[in-house]
Formats: structure tokens, sequence, C-alpha cells
């Protein structure tokens, strides 16, 4: 892998730039890997990046239905954070944040991980029971997250609206300065070319179409549309479509899979600093370094796996947003698109040995999958390399919905009483 | 049936004031009025097919079995809501809830006279203004002369009848009776465009 | 904004009126408490969440406010039926090969 | 004067109306019906705009919604600015002010230029290939330049004064385009009396026609008919004609959402003309009648301004009356772009020559330019435009290589052939199909009930197109269940014709050249780009589209995506349907927010519900909060008082006399019918088939995994009557969830549920002096002990009202909850209000309220819980009922884990410092002197000072929290740790005594 930098910039200059190599290779599969993820997206691509580098796995092959990067990481609105209630979230969001902070070094690609900072408003009183509990959770987990008033909130963000008149008033914010955006295609494209260039072979356009069992029950390898394909261990990390590959292995999960839109405006000077989000008002903001803004919000209500949603989802989510920027009306979107997101019941994800010998599932990331990417690839590897979780992700088990034990960030947010 | 709930206790009068929401509130725009509708009498009646034919009598209207109709009569009018549900809509000072109590078929009536807020919206672009936030097709056609729905406007619940060929009653619960005027307000606006 | 057809008004009506309320024939046990904890995790959490068609329910909310069943496409979001609650599992679904 | 290149004669504008605009702060004339990009041209300005990465001088290179270089800022006024506008779009109107942008210090000499000397070091995807190193200096220097560098125009900084209207509506057929075929789509449906929508994205219906001169329709010029056709389109009661508005977005279902520009064009909207208005059409049939883009040639610098493609500069001579020039050059590699020569040579335009890339092509307008002596070279290309603010030259080559010759000219008129318009088609979620043929992708496979005519569909000509378009109007109406049509077919008498073209890259820019020839030219993306990212891998086109950022600009690719796609198959080696088209995603041309925002802006953003007391709180002062949509009454400051002196006070008060409360937003629900008692069994944990008539119940809702969902006081009126009240913020859900079970688990239950929350105003009269105040007004109500005891209900009289009167209490005084219909809600609380005030009562908010409860240890769902709580966390189990064998949650709280040791309990916390008053949401821990991360063992879920106690309270759900009574524990702050003990939950009145006090 030749290095990249500022000076082969300039010697590619000097000669057109014939002189890049591939990022990463397209091989014929081989008959057999000793592990096959399924799913090239940010989280499978890291996983085989760190079976490679971590864990010496090489004999991987990452197999992807259509474009590398072409499912939730190439569709989502970059939100890296780690701000989490409980210790269990916290534990595997701050893992993350902590490698994407060098992770363009670690990958000598620019992931373009940028700590502006994630702003969370707080709109009542419950708001601010609510994000409170979190400032102190996390403080003591020794994880960054600070309250702010109203005028420090505007003073970090200057074009939010604090008018008390508005129709629900900032009243708070909590900041986590660490937290920020990073380059969504650059990261799926960063681990491609590290995980590439450690032999791993990455195959597009090859959708898993079964999963083959022994007798014994034990994963010998995945039925796809360019044959089948050996492995003793399989990793599913097919996000939106976990269940549709579980099934194939006869694991019937606790998913369900929502359309989730997203949509930036045209291009413009710096205006959002940091990235805003408010649950009360119901939407989240940032400013990508093109000059887009970034919007999203909730998903539709439905299970689907069309990729696309309804309009009215997008006006909820404008409403809100000029809501918090009432100067945005006159903004202008450029693109919306829709990603599916695999949800839990408790909205956490599951990363864990499965019932089955040698498959492993990394999924139910829902909205927020993004922001774990490294860290989620990272201890995936080692559950994988070792057959026994890392302690990071022990906690994300399939059967914590049998015993009850959840890790409930949604729920611990509540409701307004 | 239900007898807890009308049973007359002292037959006092009220010695304080009714105040109705948005009493007496009207606007006018190109094509289209909004006005406040006075106080009614309301009931959301609940019952099953076998009670239809004696709640009919006692109430005098017959209360329709076709989804999104109503029937009217003497000041009185039973909206369709769902297949065991109405609302019945007294303005001729007389009380639904009292001439259910009569009824010993099998049903639920419960007293909503001030739950609900009605709004009227006449003339011309009435439909135009309704359609502003109401996603369904009000053609006359699809929504003809007494048709009734629950239905949405911008971002609450309303119940809609059509009164006339340019004339609808917007029915909504009190505190959503300020976001639904004020919308329709917005609206009518626009409404003759 | 979908267009659903809601079995009790017989017409199809804008998504805005409705809410999804999920997977559909999954009964509750009659005898809960018997359920073992494999069972309940069964009827509580674990979804089919097809890609293709799915049993699912809705609410007519903001319309007659009765729950029903409907089967859809996931993946071009087409229904294909919808029908009353407490009706059976529809044995054939038009248009769908089984 | 209007320009000195309008040309007399030439046109459709009336020259009399004259508009005065300015851009860049220079003054100019153009003429009512003008766009800004006409007027501008006619003065001569061709340098409209900056580059997004080299900064380079732009010009204009269309007429219509595809431009990807002229963009402005139009400013209104100081609040009504917006960036990227179209110039090729807005319409002048006189007092139109523009400015550049992505500039500086003005457009002319822009600094940011620069890059395009440095731009060898920026090809695409450089910046993941550097600004690595130093770590910290992306974020400090890297990240913040580019960012400075990025961004086109400046987003507004002041709030909109503009509104924006919207509309549903419905439809037989909705016909999306206005040109030849979508004219003659909607004439053959609305014949038939269907409903029908018309709409096109320009001011004036007539696509092409616009442009065309030669197309004749039953005995007229095209763009006549168009517009006769139109006007009797406009006159049928059956049809809507939408002008100005463009289909952004083609939904599920034939949900179609279009804006209509309704003030943008207006000198003075005025205060009641919304500035655009959302439709969002639902139609039975739509018909698709988009039309074609032409693509620019990829050449060397062929982004330099005066180069634009041929149909716009037809476009600005033959409808605006404009020459884009005055000795034009044309290089094309098919017809159109001759007809443009003949328009401008017969204008006056000298035309230096047309540059062909065609070897020998014939046909009639071949023969035409060659007739009116026009210089042709086929089988030549143009390798290089010169100039650099504007065009001056072109470098002309035989294709295949050889002598160079240059043409000054002061234009270049170019086509490469066109693109159908497939773009809301494939959002339609239609397939679409290549012709190998004509080397265009066409609809194939359709998902929707829509159809495609004329040009979008591949069809080519007039005549075919207006019969393609006609049959299809007239089946759309049918299939939407109109009659049989009886109308005539418009008839074609003149048209001209239309032939294929290339993609890709032009000689001269191919392979192995350096040369920057731009495929998209907002972006900056040249042929070279393209190649390169395919070098480095991106073998997916949508890899290619990312990596370079190719059609990713405000134009979405409409010129440049086709051009794009070719050169990456070339470069693959791989024919072109294989490497396939990139998604289109809506919108088909951006929107603003605020259309599609439209009413729920400020007060419509959410309904704010207030309760019918709420006028006398606000005239008393009070202070409210949002709880949900409604607005509560939080506190009643009086003068000098903050909220801890009014809440104090407030909490005082009313143990010492009464308080009064209004709980109107507190959910009710009427459970009615003979099984309702049962129905209440199933869910709530408690046991209902005892309670008597007349008497009320704690009640507790779980969901069915075990935790608690809601709670409320429950009073029973009849056998088969329940009061039930839920918390504020859970009435809708509470409903929708005792619904979901009666009516899909439950059927067999004779019993109905009806919403009463509106219809009852409630006011909560509390303390010892509360049935003083109550009773002088209630009539028929026996108000004794004995009589209503704590917890029970009477229905009666109050103030001569009907009022249902809970004896019940919150805050552990005696009290009472006084039940009105909700229009004497405001009335009934003055009476009360007027006998507490002979008590000494206060009004109480909801922070007194909070205050008073937490004094008693009763929970708030909500706060002291937070769905993942179950009863016997909260200490509740005295609420399930032992005996039931069902309700909703029973199984679910037995799982291994809801019953095991550890779990967080419900507890009082009180300060070793007794003035010491807990945050809401601290975190609890039971070792201080542990280092990040603590073992954090709970967290404090309220907290008050309490005035009543003289110390501070608080509630802590806490592991193991009941076996560590007395227990001490931490609560580690910013500033120091605090010091608690582990208590019960009651901190006043522990006995209870006081409920009948």
């Amino acid at each position: 892998m030749k290095k990249y930098s500022v000076f082969a910039i300039a010697r590619e200059a000097m000669r057109g730039h014939k002189g890049w190599e591939e990022q990463w290779s397209s091989p014929e599969p081989k008959k057999e890997y000793d592990v096959i993820i399924v799913g090239a997206g940010g989280h499978g691509l890291a996983t085989a990046y760190y079976l490679a580098t971590v864990h010496g796995i090489t004999n991987v092959a990452v197999l992807e239905k259509g474009w590398l990067g072409g499912g939730n990481t190439g569709r989502n609105t970059t939100i890296i954070r780690s701000n989490y209630l409980y210790d269990e979230s916290a534990g595997i969001y701050d893992h993350a944040l902590k490698l994407w902070d060098g992770l363009s070094q670690e990958l000598n690609y620019n992931v373009m991980y940028s700590a502006r900072g994630v702003m969370m408003l707080a709109h009542n009183v419950h708001d601010i029971q609510v994000l409170k509990r979190h400032v102190h959770a996390n403080r003591l987990n020794g994880i960054d997250n600070e309250w702010l008033t109203p005028e420090q909130a505007k003073e970090f963000c200057p074009p939010l609206n604090i008018s008390k008149q508005a129709r629900y008033p900032v009243v708070g914010a909590a900041l986590q300065r660490r937290g920020g955006t990073a380059r969504h295609d650059a990261v799926a494209w960063g681990y491609a070319r590290g995980a590439s260039a450690r032999g791993v072979h990455i195959i597009q356009n090859c959708e898993v179409t079964g999963v083959k069992r022994a007798a014994n029950g034990a994963v010998t390898g995945v039925e796809t549309t360019r044959g089948f394909i050996g492995a003793k261990k399989v990793g599913v990390v097919a996000a939106g479509h976990s269940s549709v590959i579980m099934n194939m292995a006869g694991v019937r999960m606790p998913l369900e899979s929502y359309p989730l839109q997203a949509l930036v405006s045209e291009p413009v000077k710096p205006v959002v600093p940091c990235v805003v989000m408010s649950n009360t008002v119901h939407a989240y903001i940032s400013q990508s370094d093109k000059g887009e803004l970034v919007i999203g919000a909730g998903t539709d209500q439905y299970v689907s796996y069309s990729q696309t949603g309804g309009l009215h989802i997008l006006q909820h989510t404008l409403d809100a947003i000029c809501e918090m920027f009432p100067i945005f009306t006159r903004m202008k979107m450029l693109r919306s698109w829709g990603g599916i997101v695999d949800v839990t019941p408790d909205r956490s994800p599951i990363l864990a040995k499965t019932p089955v010998p040698g498959l492993y599932v990394n999924c139910g990331w829902g909205t927020g999958g993004f922001k774990a990417t490294p860290g989620s690839g990272h201890v995936f590897a080692h559950t994988i390399a070792r057959d026994d979780p890392h302690p990071i992700n022990a906690p994300f088990t399939i059967e914590r919905f049998r015993t009850g034990r959840l890790i409930d960030e949604a729920a611990a947010a509540a409701v307004a009483h | 049936m239900a007898k807890a709930a009308t049973r007359k206790t002292a037959a006092a009068t009220p010695s304080v004031e009714r105040r109705a929401a948005l009493a007496g509130q009207e606007l006018s725009a190109t094509g289209v009025k909004l006005a406040v509708l006075p106080t009614a009498e309301r009931i959301s009646l609940r019952a099953p097919e076998a009670s239809v034919a004696a709640l009919s009598k006692a109430l005098g209207v017959t209360l329709p079995r076709k989804p999104k109709t109503s029937a009217s009569k003497a000041g009185r009018t039973a909206l369709w809501l769902g297949p065991d549900e109405w609302l019945v809509i007294d303005e001729a000072g007389k009380d639904p809830l009292a001439d259910c109590a009569e009824v010993t078929a099998l049903h639920s009536a419960v007293g909503i006279s001030h739950r609900n807020v009605a709004i009227s919206v006449t003339g011309p672009a009435a439909a135009s203004a309704i359609n502003s936030g109401c996603p369904q097709d009000l053609s006359l056609d699809a929504f003809p002369v007494g048709a009734a729905s629950r239905t949405i406007l911008g971002k609450v619940e309303i119940v809609l009848l059509r009164t006339a060929e340019d004339a609808f009653r917007v029915e909504c619960w009190r505190s959503f009776s300020d976001y639904v005027f004020t919308f329709l307000s917005y609206a009518a606006g626009d409404a003759a465009a | 904004m979908l267009l659903i057809r809601c079995p009790y008004c017989e017409e199809e009506r804008p998504e805005l009126e409705f809410r999804n309320a999920g997977e559909a024939h999954i009964a509750r046990s009659a005898n809960i408490t018997g359920e073992s904890d494999d069972d309940f995790e069964k009827f509580f959490f674990i979804r089919s969440n097809p890609k293709g068609i799915i049993y699912e329910r809705w609410r007519h909310m903001h319309g007659c406010a009765r729950f029903f069943n409907a089967v859809r496409d996931t993946v071009t979001d087409k229904f294909i039926m919808t029908y009353k609650a407490g009706e059976p599992k529809p044995a054939k679904v038009p248009g769908v090969a089984k | 004067m209007s320009g000195a290149f309008r040309i007399p004669g030439a046109g459709r504008l009336k020259q009399a109306k004259t508009a005065r605009f300015s851009f860049d702060g220079q003054s100019y004339a153009g003429i009512e019906g003008d766009t800004l990009a006409s007027a501008l041209l006619a003065n001569g300005v061709h340098l409209v705009g900056r580059s997004f990465k080299y900064h380079r001088p732009r010009g204009f290179l269309s007429a219509g919604a595809e431009e990807p270089n002229a963009l402005v800022e139009i400013r209104r006024d100081a609040a009504r600015k917006t960036p990227n506008v179209r110039a090729t779009v807005q319409e002048l109107y006189d007092g139109l002010a523009a400015q550049s942008q992505n500039r500086w210090p003005s457009l002319a000499f822009d600094v940011g230029a620069v890059n395009d000397i440095a731009s060898p070091l920026f090809s695409a995807g450089f910046y993941y290939k550097t600004f690595m190193w130093p770590k910290a200096a992306w974020k400090n220097l890297y990240e913040p330049k580019i960012r400075a560098a990025a961004g086109l125009g400046v987003a507004p900084d002041q709030p909109d004064p503009d509104h924006y209207s919207a509309r549903y509506a419905h439809c037989d057929v909705l016909v999306l385009g206005g040109g030849a075929a979508g004219i003659a789509a909607a004439l053959a449906a609305a014949e038939t009396g269907a409903r029908v929508i018309l709409a096109d994205e320009q001011a004036e219906f007539g696509g092409s026609l616009r442009f065309e001169s030669g197309a004749g329709i039953d005995g007229q010029d095209g763009f006549a008919w168009a517009q006769a056709a139109v006007a009797s389109l406009k006159a049928m009661d059956n049809v809507r004609v939408l002008s100005r508005s463009t289909a952004f977005g083609y939904y599920a279902q034939n949900f179609v959402g279009l804006v209509e520009r309704v003030s943008d064009h207006l000198q003075n909207p005025g205060r009641d003309l919304p500035r655009e208005r959302l439709w969002q059409v639902r139609a039975r049939r739509v018909v698709l009648a988009t039309g074609a883009i032409e693509r620019h040639m990829v050449f060397a610098d062929n982004d330099r301004p005066g180069i634009m493609l041929a149909s716009a500069a037809r476009t600005f001579l033959n409808h605006y009356g404009v020459a884009v020039g005055r000795n034009v050059g044309v290089y094309t590699a098919n017809d159109s772009a001759y007809a443009a020569a003949i328009d401008l040579k017969k204008a006056g335009v000298n035309v230096a020559a047309i540059v062909d890339l065609r070897d020998n092509p014939t046909g009639p307008v071949i023969d035409e330019a060659r007739a009116l002596g026009i210089e042709i070279n086929f089988g030549r290309a143009v390798i290089r435009a010169g100039g650099k603010l504007r065009v001056s030259s072109m470098t002309v080559q035989p294709k295949n290589g050889g002598g160079e010759r240059i043409i000054p000219v002061d234009a270049i008129l170019m086509s490469a052939g066109w693109t159908p318009s497939v773009h809301l088609f494939s959002q339609s979620r239609g397939k679409v199909a290549f012709n190998d043929e004509t080397k265009r992708f066409v609809p194939g496979a359709y998902a929707q009930d829509c159809v495609s005519v004329g040009a979008c569909n591949g069809t080519d000509g007039l005549s075919a197109t207006i019969d393609e378009a006609y049959a299809a109007g007239a089946k759309a109406a049918k299939d939407a269940g109109a009659k049989v049509a009886k109308g005539t077919k418009p008839k074609v008498d003149a048209s001209e014709s239309w032939s294929r073209g290339m993609l890709g890259a032009a000689p001269g820019a191919g392979p192995n050249t350096t040369v920057k020839a731009f495929v998209d030219f907002q972006n900056d993306v040249t042929a070279k780009d393209i190649r390169q990212a395919v070098h480095e891998g991106m073998r997916s086109i949508e890899h290619v589209k990312r990596f370079t950022t190719n059609g990713m600009a405000t134009d979405q690719g409409k010129t440049s995506n086709m051009h794009g796609l070719v050169i990456a198959a070339e470069t693959l080696g791989k024919p072109i349907p294989q490497v396939g088209l990139t998604t289109f995603r809506a919108p088909y041309t951006p929107v603003t927010f605020g259309s599609i925002v439209g009413h729920a802006r400020g007060p419509l953003f959410d309904p704010t519900r207030k309760t019918a007391i709420h006028p006398w709180a606000e005239a008393q002062g009070a202070v409210f909060e949002d709880v949900g949509q409604w607005k509560r009454a939080w506190y009643f400051p009086k003068a000098g008082e903050d909220i801890h002196a009014a809440v104090d006070r407030e909490c005082v008060t009313v143990r010492k006399t009464a308080g009064l409360f209004d709980a109107s937003t507190l959910g009710k629900i009427e459970v009615v019918g003979p099984d309702a008692a049962k129905f209440m069994e199933l869910l709530y944990t408690n046991p209902w088939e005892k309670l008597e008539p007349g008497r009320c119940r704690y009640g507790i809702m779980l969901r069915e995994d075990g935790f608690i969902y809601d709670d409320g006081v429950v009073g029973r009126l009849a056998p088969d009557r329940f009061h039930v009240t839920t918390t504020t913020g859970g009435a809708p859900r509470v409903m929708n969830h005792m619904e979901d079970y009666l009516q899909t688990e439950f059927p067999h239950l004779n019993v109905w549920l009806t919403s009463t929350t509106e219809q009852w105003a409630v006011i909560a009269v509390q303390g010892p002096k509360s049935r003083d105040i109550i009773a002088p007004l209630v009539a028929g109500i026996d108000m004794s002990d004995e009589a209503l005891p704590h917890m029970s209900v009477r229905e009666g009289r109050i103030c001569g009202v009907p009022t249902r009167l809970f004896r019940m209490s919150f805050s552990g005084e005696r009290g009472f909850e006084v039940n009105v219909p909700a229009d004497y809600g405001q009335a009934v609380w003055e009476a009360l209000w007027a006998e507490g005030q002979k008590h000494g009562a206060t009004a109480y908010g909801t922070e007194a309220m909070h205050v008073l409860r937490a004094e008693k240890g009763y929970i708030i769902v909500g706060q002291d819980t937070d769905g993942t709580v179950t009863p016997n966390d909260a200490g509740l189990d005295w609420a399930v009922g032992k005996r039931k064998t069902d309700f909703v949650g029973i199984r679910g709280m037995a799982r291994p884990d809801l019953v095991a040791k550890g779990r967080k309990q419900l507890v009082g916390l009180k300060t070793k410092d007794p003035k010491v008053v807990l945050e809401e949401g601290a975190q609890v821990v039971a070792d201080p002197k542990q280092a990040v991360p603590m073992t954090m063992i709970g967290h404090v879920t309220s907290s008050y000072w309490s005035e009543n106690c003289g110390r501070s309270i608080a509630l802590a759900l806490v592991a193991d929290g009941r076996d560590r009574m007395g227990e001490t524990l931490y609560v580690p702050m910013p500033n120091g740790t605090i010091e608690v003990e582990v208590s019960g939950m009651v901190f006043f009145d522990e006995k209870g005594e006081r409920l009948n006090g």
C-alpha cells in the first residue's frame, strides 16, 4: 500500500495522477476463507480490517451485495458522539470515539473526523432532568458532556433560535465537545483500502442467498450469487438486512427494519458550526465540509426495505429544523434519500455469538450505528477471532431479550409526564 | 345502561358563566368564511349492531350504518365515525344523553358537549381551505354533502362534516381549537388560488 | 405517504390517518403466566421482519379508530390486501405465489 | 434600452415594459418577461459566477432548471436574501437585485482562483489523502480553511418574513410537463371530463416549443398553439393548470410533490400572497411529459463564459430576443445545434463556423445552414476554448488529429445530443432501460400507474410525440374511470428533426490528456477526474460519483450524469448498461425548506394546548411550563418572588390552609359497559371487580414487558362505568394501548372507551381547609368524612353545574378534585378562588405540586420511573393484585432479570447537610474515592427544597435500595461530593394523618 501524503499528491500532480494504485482490489472469490463477513459497510469492513491488523487473520472475505459503503454507511448523517447514559453503551461508543481520534492516521486515509461538538437541546423541565442525568453519568464514566445555558448554547451555535417566544424555547443544552462528524464514504474506503492491502478480499456484487450449516449445526459457508463460498466462521454485519441473512441460518431475530430518511441542503458558507440535536422538537443538523446542511430525524412507521419514505416525514423534520433555526426557510433541500435501519426492542445493538456455532452477528444499530463504526469493528473482530466477546460488547447479547437485561437508552429518556 | 352518568341531582341551574373556547370568533377571506359555532349538546355513542334500532328510535334520528355518512333530523345530527361509533350533535338544545339513558339495549353514551368545539368553514373556497391541511379528497364525488369523517388537519385530529356543497363543519377538541382556527385562518387567506 | 384501504371505512385513505401497529397474527397466550421465558421472548420480541410479504397491523387512528390487518410487500411498500381484526390470516394472498 | 444584445423584432417579449435591475451593484435594464439570465445576456453580461472548487469564471450554460453555473443571491431586503438562485429560472421584476457568489473580492478578480492554478494538486478525492499531519491541524487549520472555501452562497441571517402555503389535491390524471406532449395528454384527458392537473416548471407553457422555430400545430406556430391550448384547458372546470410549478418528488402510490413559485417573480408580492405553495397531489394516473435535456460537449476549457447549450442560445433568441454573441461558433455532434446556427444567422448574428464531429451527416438543417452561407466543418473537433472571463476563440482540429486552427468567437453553442428526463420516472421506482441504438436510458418497467410520453420516453419528432401523448392522456383518463374521449387530436403541420449525438469526452479530452474538460461544471469535475477515480479502484458508478462528486452539485447532474457514466464505462472497458445510472433522488430541483414546512411555523409548528382555566392563571402572572403540548401553570410568583420563594410559599400555604391547582391536563378516559371491571382487571395491575361504585383506587398500568407505563386514580361511577385518569403526557398513548388490547386481544368484552380529557376541567383543592372552601358551593353531595371518605367520588352540582367530585389527595392533605364541564372551568375556579380567599388559600403550580407529592413519597411516572422500572422497583407491590391470574405485564415482570437481586429500587435520600439540594439526574455511588470510571449504583429522580420539612428531600433509584436504609451513599458532583443517607420515601406526615386533617 503506497502511503498517502501531501508529497504523494505533489508527485502525482506532476504526472497527471496516473500513478495512484487501486484503493482496494476486486478479486474473484476463493473457494474458502477462514472468515466471511457478510456486508461491506463501515462495520463489516472495520471488522475485516481489525481481524487482519489485530488478530492476524487475513484469509477473510467481505461479501457485499451492492457496492461497498453503499448501505447505511453512505446514507447516514455522520454524527459521532459517546454521551450515552448506561455504562454498556457509554463503553462501546466511547471505545469508538477514542478510535475515531486518530483513525485518519491509523488508516492513512483522511476520514475527516471533526470534533465540532454535539449539542443536545433541552426544551422543558423533563428534558433538563434527562440530559442532566446523562451529563452526570457521563462525567463519572470519564466521558465529556457539559451543561450549557441557552445563552452558552447560542454562543456555541450562533444561528440557533433561543427566543423565549419560540413554541419550545431552548432551556439548556448538553454539549459533548469530542462529538462531531466524519466523512462517511472515507470511513468505508479507508477501511477497505487498509483491509485490502492486508490481503482481505472485498467482493462486491455478491449477494448471500443462503447460509450452509453442517450436521452438527455449525456454519460451513454461504451460498451466493457467485456460488458457494466456504468458511469456518461467518460474521453477519448486514444492517437493515440482518433479519434476512440470519433467517437463512435459521435464527429469528428481535429486529424490525424501518426506513430512515435524511436530506442535505444546497451548500452554503459556514453557518452551523457544530451538531445540534433535539429529541423534543425532533430533528438534528450539522454542516458538512462541503457546506451542505445535513439533516435527519426519525424513521417512517412501518417495516420496509424500499429505501424510500414518505414526504410527510421530511416535512416533520424540516418543521423542526425551521423551529430551531427560523432563518433557514429560504434554504433549499438539494437531495433526500432513505436507508434501512434495523431496530432492536431496546434500541441497543446486538454484537454477539449466536446459537449457531461459527455464526456471529453485529446488528440492531438502529439510527445510530455510524458513530460506533471503529469500536464495533474492533470488538466484533475480537469476538470472531476468539469465539468469545470482548468485555466491551459482552452485554450486547441476543439472550438479553429473554432474561430482560435490556440496555434501554430510549426508555431511559422516558416520556413527558 | 349507564344510569350513573345521567342521574340528575339537585335541579340547579348554573350560577356561573359558561365560557366556550373561541366563542364568537369569525374570519372572512376571499372565498371563505370561518365562524366558531354556538355550543351544542354532544355525545359519543358506542353500540353494537343489535342496539342501533333502539338507539335510533330513542334519539329520533336513524344512526347511519354506512361509512363516511351522517343523518340529520330536527337539529340533531348523527355522524358515522366507526363501525360502532357515532358522534351525535344536538343543536336544538335537547339532551341526547338523556334520550339514550332510556335505552336498555347494550351501548355506551358519554357526554362530550364541552370536549368539542365546532368551526364552520363556508364559501366557494371552503374545501380548498380545509385541503390546506386535510389530506382527504374533498371533491363532491368523494365527499358529498352529508359526508362525515374523522381525519387530520395539519397536526391535529378533526371531525369533518359537509353540510352543503360549499359548507363544512369542523369539530375538534377544545384545546386544539385555537390551533385549528389559526390554521384555517392562514389557509383561508390562500384558498381562493 | 401511503394510501391505505381501511376495511371498515371501505375506502383508501391517506397514511396520515393511520398508525402502524407492528406484526400481525402474534397471539397473546390465554395462559400467559404459563409461558416459558423463551415463549415470552418469541411473543414479545422476536419478529419476522420479512423482506417481501409482511402481515401487519394498522390502526385507522384518525379515522374509524379500528385496528385491522394488512398484507404488504416491504420491498415495494405496495399493499396487497387489508382485512378486519380477528379475521384469520389469509391462506392465499392475491398475486403472491406461495 | 433593454440591452445592446436585444435583437429588434426577435423574441416574444413586449419591449415597452422595461424592468430595471442590478447585478453586483451595477444597474441594467431588462424587459418584463425576461429571466435574470436573458436580461444579463441582453446587456452582454456572461460572467456570472465562480465554480465550487477551482473558482473558475463561469457564464450561463443553459436557459432553464438544469443550470449548473449561474447561481446568484437574490436580495429583496435584509431578511429576504436567497442564495443559490438559478439566474436562468429567476424571472425579472423591476428593482430586482442580484449578487454573484463564491468570489472575493469581486467576480472578475477572485483570489480563490488561485485554486485553478494549483488545480493539479486538487485532483479528485485529494482531500482523502492529505491534511492528516499533524493530527491537530485538521481541526484547527485544514478543516476551517476547507470549509471557508467551500459552500456557494451565504445562508440568510434573519427570520424569513415571507410565508408558505400548502394544499392537498386529488385528480384522475396528473400531467407533469407542459410542452407539446404534456399539453396534448392533458387535452385528451380533460376532454373526457376527468379531473386533470397540468403542471410545468416554467412561467409559460410550451417546453421546447419555446425555442423551436420550425414547429407548427393546428395551423399555428407551435408556441402560439401551446398558449391557446393551455388557455382552453384553464377554461375547463375539471382542469387545474399550474405554471411555475416543479414536480420535485414522486412518492409511493402516485403521490407527487410540487412546489409552485407564487411570488418570487413579482415586484411587489404584497403581504397576502405566499412566496411558494406546496401541492401534494394524489393522482389515479400520472403522465410524465418531462422532456429531455441537452448535453454539452466535453472538451478542454469548455466552461468559459459564453459557451452554452445550443438550445439555450435558441431560447434566448427566439423567446427573449437576445443574441448570446455577435460572432458565435457552434460545436455539435448532432443536428439540433444547426437550428441554433440558422436562427442566429437569420437574426443577423455572424456564425463563425459550425464544427461537427460527425463525418458526413446529411439532412435539411445542414442544407439550410449551408445555403445561408455558414461554414461547416465535418469530422472536426473543438479541442480547446480560448479566453478567460469570456470565451474568445475555439481551436479546431480534425477529430483524429492534425493541424489546429484557431477561430475567434465570442460564444460557442454546443450540443452533444439530448438526455431524456427520466428523473421522476426513476423516483417512481420505475426501472430505466438502455436503448443501445439511440444510446439513451428510457423508461423500462413501470412500478406505478404512470406513463411516459414524448422526449422523456425517447420518442423523437413532434408528430410521434403528440400521437403518443394524446393517446396516453385519453387512456390515463379511461383507466382512472372517465368516459371515452370525444375530442380531436392536435394536428402537426411542421416539425423540426432531431437526431442522436455523442456521449463522453470529445476528441482532445480523451485518456492520456491532462486538459480540463468539464463534465460537471459546478463541482469542477473533469473527464480526467472520472478516469482517475476508476484507476483508483472505483468500479461502481456510485463510487465514481461520490469520489469525484460528479452529479452531486445543485443541478444534480442533469447535464453531466450521462457523460460521466460513459467516461467511466470506457475506462472500465464495460458496456454502458452494465455500469448503470446512479440513483435519481428527490427533489428534481432544489426546493425551499419553507415550501416543505408550509404553515407549520411559529404558532402552527405544534399545537399549544391550554386549559379552560389558563386565562385566569395568565392574568395572575403565572409562569408556565411546557408539558407535552400543554402549557401548565408552573408557579404563581407574587411581586418580588423568584421560583423558589413562590414555590415555598405555595407549598406551605397548601399544608397550612389550602391551595387550588389546575389539574385539567390529566388524561381522562370513560370506560363503559357491562364488562368494564373485567377490562380494568386486564389493563391494570390492581383488582377492580370488588371496588364499590362511588369509590376510587390508584391504578398502575404496565406494558406487556412488565415495566410501569402509566398510573392514575380511577373512580367507579357505576357498576358499568369507570372514570379513569392518566398522566398528562400519557393520555393519548394510554388510550391507544387500551384500544389495542380491547379490539385485538379482548374483543369479547362488552366495553367501550371514550376520551373525556377535554370534557372536564379539573380543579384540585388540597389542604386542611379544602372542604370548607368547596362545601358552600356544592349541592347534592354529602361532604362529611363518613359520606365522602378519602378515595371516593360523587356526582352532584357545584355552582349549579354538574360535577364529578373526587375526594383524593396528591399532597397528603385532605383533598378534592372537582371535575366540571370544561366551559364552566374558569368560572367555577373563580368561585372556588373567592371562597379560598376567605381562608387564605393559594393557587399553586406544577412545581409546588411536585414538591408536595415528593414530601409524601408519591411517584411521578416518567420522572421517578423511566420505562425500566417494575412495580416492585417503585415500591408499589401493594398495588399489584396478588390473586390475579392475568393482566398486561404479569408475565413480563416475572422474567429472570426483573426479579433478580441488585435491581434499582426507589428510595428516599436525605443529604447529610439538610440545606444542600441534590440535582435531579445526579448519580449515586457507594465509594466516593474510586477512580473514574466509577461504579454508579443509582441516580436521583426527584429532588426539592421542602420548606414544610425544613430540609432538602430527594427520591432516587438505587441498586438494592430498600436493603440500604440508613446507609451513607455519595453523590459526586463537579465541585465536591455530597453525602446522603438512604431513607424511606415519605418525608412528611409519615402516618398519613393529614388526609383527614
